[in-house]
């Protein structure tokens, strides 16, 4: 079977969407001739031209705010921002432009806006450069926000997500660029707002996304080996978040743990746990626990860095604590 | 340049204008509109004479003082009207209010409330026009105090290395909220700043509505020339507060209300009759404005209040009502 | 009793710790000669000067960048931003630099800053003036965020976050402007990240915060008077957040009840009931309830967004069917 | 202007930049350094130059690229090199890497990973002098690419506006990561950015420290006798990638590894004799660098690396260990 890598699926999908649909154009620092620094748009400005994948200057408010203005006027822009952390430099235009003129417009147009940038942890990259804030776009509506962690579900969901009418935030894992999975034959879409059970238990339910699916999957590997079966559930897309697959699961297993790479307080796992807690509290058999690294900036310091960031080990570990209880109980 | 008709139709939109922000003034007084709102009378030359030049196809952009520049580039008093009063014929259908009014179908992007915003969205749509081919160009009006934004700045730029077609339009009104222009600008004229991209700028009157049609055209002309992006610079005075009620006492007294200020429908009237209008079509300039706001508040006096269910309506595609 | 105005606590807050201590300045547009537009900074220009009280281009990004370098070099600036929604053009000065500049100069210096904002919604501002974003800020290690309620609060806590050596950003409620409470007599502190139970009861907790403070403190009245007995604990600080204190409360009543005006996902309401779930689960008797508006964006109309936030009606309705659980159970 | 001390000192600090900035590489590329570095090698007149103009009372604040910048102001190379080891006697007890070096006591304010912001921060520290009425002078480096940045705009502005004590230092090594000087800059020289705030600007030769110098100085006096801010852009090349291991295929033919780039070090060789410096200093000036780069690495090695325990360590006050 072929093989596709993460990052060229980014560059799969955008070549078939510009294919498919003239409106579709691609704008960010270093898109054009140069292919990109992860190789992940080479060959597109060759094949698409200046006008459609247009190297920006480093202006994210600008470009971006720019790139909502082309898609208020006919076009179906995809942004990239290098890393997720600079984000902090476009909120304006994704949370004040983007998110609401539609509703402040009455309806008038949407902003089929697509913005990807590489995200997490794992690289040594340092502070400013290591984040995971796809709760800050979580908590906006009119935001769809979706964390692909596998190169078919980036084909798919990017694919999606370009076709979509509204904005979408897509925080794809750094550490994963280079990952693989088969690669797809033919059209490949995967609907956003669906959540993947990726492996089924009956003892847990381990709800993660993006980077920390792998090692989730890890976890869960070790913990079968100690009899105990982790259904581990790859959120997929945080806005909208699928809390029908999340309470089905949990159900059957009545233990729920949450493992992500962002900081804790007001994360994607407080929605799921407060959600479950709220809506599905019968199904609780013992408390719902959160995996997350310590209240801290990401540290450059590797052996820091593994420590601070989730990890088979710590996550068969809090399995295992919240298995226990249910022994126990 | 301009001919009878296109004047009569500058000062016919200036006196619309006029009306309409006086009478939303007054309606505000009396605790009918909900919210704040920005007026720009005293403003009138640069939304009429700016929109005047563009064409059908073209798009502004436009900020939170946002009235006279939405009814220069062809937005309907009445459902401008209704939105003022919240109500479900409203631009908005109601939830956005003054600062969110847009008629896309004229190629109004929207008032903003973010203040720059208006100027890389503007680019944006040049953008597009480039990327699809089309003639269209955007103009982005914006404030003296949003010079100071970043994202002018980045947009600027970003136009000038696309070579896009774009007008930028200060709309310098003497204030940015409570603090006069030199608390802004440093120099003496943000028009110099074109320099800093490579572009022309330009400095006018902007209570001579004359002066700012032939700026506009001749910018949107390059514009669509493929000769990219201009910076007109447009001085004026904000006659009102920065919103309505505000008590304006940060105001140099010469900008004071009750003082004799340049009014751009009196300097523009001193010369109707170099373009052939004459009192009696001045009068039923005057009459059809004041109809034309009568029509506008009736429309948006029986326009009912949006259902509650509106809540939930235009947040994502497909949950319209 | 002479009494304290909202906004006359921050114009007090600013001119007692301006006259104690030299390092502190003001920032912000028309914070100066003009007074500010509610009034807010009215004679500080004059007392202190130009150079301490200076307002601002329009240019949020830049001059709260500014502002981090200054408290980098000895001063302790405190710079206005009109509105919270326009906390969205200056994450980066918050979030990477004010918040990691201790933790990436390894100490060498703090960032005692800061920054206020008239956040939330209740006045037919619009979507773009009306926004409730304190979560973004609770999910970044770094700073500290507090959403005082009452004018006396406003004193005590924007007093201790001025002397505070980390940044701290101040959420203020915009409709809480006019609110008075008595005026403190002499040095009014009140420390940051404790929690205040401003109601007792028995019958369930009533977490709240900032401009619904006020609302849950009347839905309790009702609620009184049918003979329910809501304990309102209102937060004050969120991050740091006081736990214990809410821990305590539901240790004896069993029963959560969030309340707040930002939007559901990823909110603060979410951190609380996680919180609780993952380490308090054995007090909760019943499955915890969030309240907090539709997932949109703030409605200009007046009916609508009456109907859209928290109401007394809204909050007591969701705390009968709480109660009513509890009694059904 | 240039005495013989003087002019040692800069051929000594860029012989030390050289000497720390090849180590760091072969370092790297030995797999010795974790996460990315950011090489300046090829720009040791802009860091050398600019930074012995300043006083010891002045700061500077610097970027992703800023080894020579942090070099040149007095940072201990040591505690640098221990830095990109990530252990526990670097600047940021080895957490922060590579792009966050920062010695306060030596007004280095910090190398920083967001492009723009070393200039707004600049301009704070700047602010902060005017306050307390030291004589402190403010300079903040920044690329070409960082020159598009709103936060820059937002920063000169307002410098000019308030008359501020910085120094705005453009070192423009003709790239910005991919994409060459062009794709960003519409105009001939950033510098020209300058009228745009009412303050002065001047291009320089960023390759010949002696002008780098003399421009610094000239511009720190001006803000020292508190006539406000000076823009200077310095043109350099970067000899290396963007980043380590950058395979620089996108350059052009002229300016790729192996083309005859021209060299400051070479260039400022030359000019020695004139100032009175003979081989034999030189040979002893490049001993010394040496010298320091092996401490620097000893240094280093011996360091641990932090504990565990410094995760929490320095995110509030009073968390340090
Ligand atoms: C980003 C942002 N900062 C601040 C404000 C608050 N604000 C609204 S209007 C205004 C002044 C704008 O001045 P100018 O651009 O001159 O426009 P004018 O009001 O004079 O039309 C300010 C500061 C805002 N809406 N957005
Ligand atoms: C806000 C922001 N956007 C993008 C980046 C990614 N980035 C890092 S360095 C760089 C190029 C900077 O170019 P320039 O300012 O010329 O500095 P140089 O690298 O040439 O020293 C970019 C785009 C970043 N770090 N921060
Ligand atoms: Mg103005
Ligand atoms: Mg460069």
């Amino acid at each position: 079977m072929p093989k596709l890598k993460y990052y060229q699926a980014l560059t799969r999908a955008l070549d078939e969407e510009m294919t498919r649909d003239p409106r579709v154009v691609l704008l960010g620092e270093d898109v054009g001739p140069s292919g990109g620094i992860f190789a992940q748009t080479r060959g597109l400005h060759g094949k698409f031209g200046p006008l459609r994948v247009r190297d920006t200057p480093i202006a994210e408010n600008g470009f971006v705010s720019a790139a909502v203005g082309a898609a208020m006027t006919g076009l179906r822009p995809v942004v990239e921002i290098g890393f997720g952390d600079f984000l902090t430099c476009c909120m304006d235009p994704l949370v004040n432009q983007a998110a609401k003129l539609r509703y402040m417009l009455g309806g008038q147009i949407g902003v089929p806006l697509v913005l990807y940038t590489f995200a997490g942890g794992g690289l040594s990259a340092g502070p400013q450069h290591s984040q995971s804030l796809e709760a800050w776009f979580a908590h906006v509506p009119g935001l769809k926000v979706i964390m692909p962690a596998t190169a078919d579900d980036l084909l798919g969901m990017m694919k999606s997500a370009i076709r979509d009418d509204d904005p979408v935030i897509v925080l794809l894992g750094k550490k994963l660029i280079g990952s693989t999975a088969e690669a797809p034959v033919g059209e490949h879409l995967v609907p956003l707002g669906q959540a993947l059970v990726r492996r089924s238990g009956r003892d847990l339910t381990l709800v993660t996304l993006g980077q920390m699916v792998p090692t989730a999957l890890k976890a869960a590997e070790q913990l079968a080996t100690e009899g105990i079966e982790a259904e581990v559930i790859d959120l997929r897309s945080v806005s909208p978040l699928d809390h029908a697959t999340v309470a089905g699961s949990l159900k059957r297993t009545g233990r729920l743990l949450v493992v992500q790479e962002a900081m804790g307080p007001c994360g994607i796992g407080a929605e799921v746990v407060s959600e479950m807690a709220q809506h599905h509290f019968a199904h609780l058999r013992a408390a719902p626990v959160r995996v997350s690294p310590p209240f801290a900036p990401s540290p450059f310091t590797p052996a820091l860095e593994a420590a601070y960031l989730p990890s088979p080990a710590s996550v068969a570990e809090a399995a295992r604590a919240l298995v226990g209880e249910r022994r126990a109980a | 340049m301009l001919d009878r008709d296109r004047a009569l139709a500058l000062h016919r939109m200036m006196l619309l204008i006029r009306g309409f922000e006086q009478k939303a003034s007054a309606l505000y007084r009396d605790g009918r509109l909900p919210g704040f709102i920005h007026l720009s009378i005293g403003q009138e030359a640069c939304a009429a004479g700016a929109c005047a030049a563009l064409e059908p196809g073209d798009w502004i952009t436009s900020t939170h003082r946002g009235h006279g520049h939405c009814l220069a580039k062809g937005a309907d008093p009445a459902r401008m009207m209704a939105e003022l009063f919240a109500r479900v014929d409203g631009y908005s259908k109601g939830r956005g209010g003054s600062m969110h009014i847009a008629d896309v179908a004229q190629g109004v992007l929207g008032a903003n409330g973010i203040v720059g915003q208006s100027v890389p969205l503007a680019v944006g749509a040049a953008y597009s026009a480039q990327v699809r081919g089309e003639r269209s160009v955007a103009l982005a009006f914006f404030g003296e105090g949003a010079s100071s934004a970043g994202a002018v700045h980045e947009a600027m730029n970003m136009a000038a290395l696309w070579r896009l077609p774009v007008v930028f339009f200060c709309e310098a009104n003497g204030y940015a909220e409570l603090t006069p222009y030199e608390v802004h600008v440093p120099i003496e004229s943000v028009a110099t700043r074109a320099a800093a991209y490579g572009f022309p700028g330009q400095l006018v009157d902007g209570n001579d509505v004359t002066q700012v049609y032939a700026a506009v055209h001749h910018a949107a002309a390059r514009a669509r020339a493929g000769e990219g992006p201009s910076l007109i610079e447009a001085r004026t005075l904000r006659w009102h507060g920065h919103y309505e009620g505000d008590p304006q006492s940060y105001k140099k007294a010469a900008d004071k209300p009750g003082s004799n200020l340049a009014d751009p429908i009196a300097i523009f009237g001193e010369k109707l009759r170099d373009f052939g209008i004459d009192a009696a079509t001045d009068a039923e300039a005057r009459a059809w404005a004041t109809a034309e706001i009568e029509r506008a508040i009736a429309f948006a006096e029986a326009s009912p209040e949006p259902a509650l269910s509106a809540i939930l309506e235009d947040v994502y595609a497909g949950e319209a009502a």
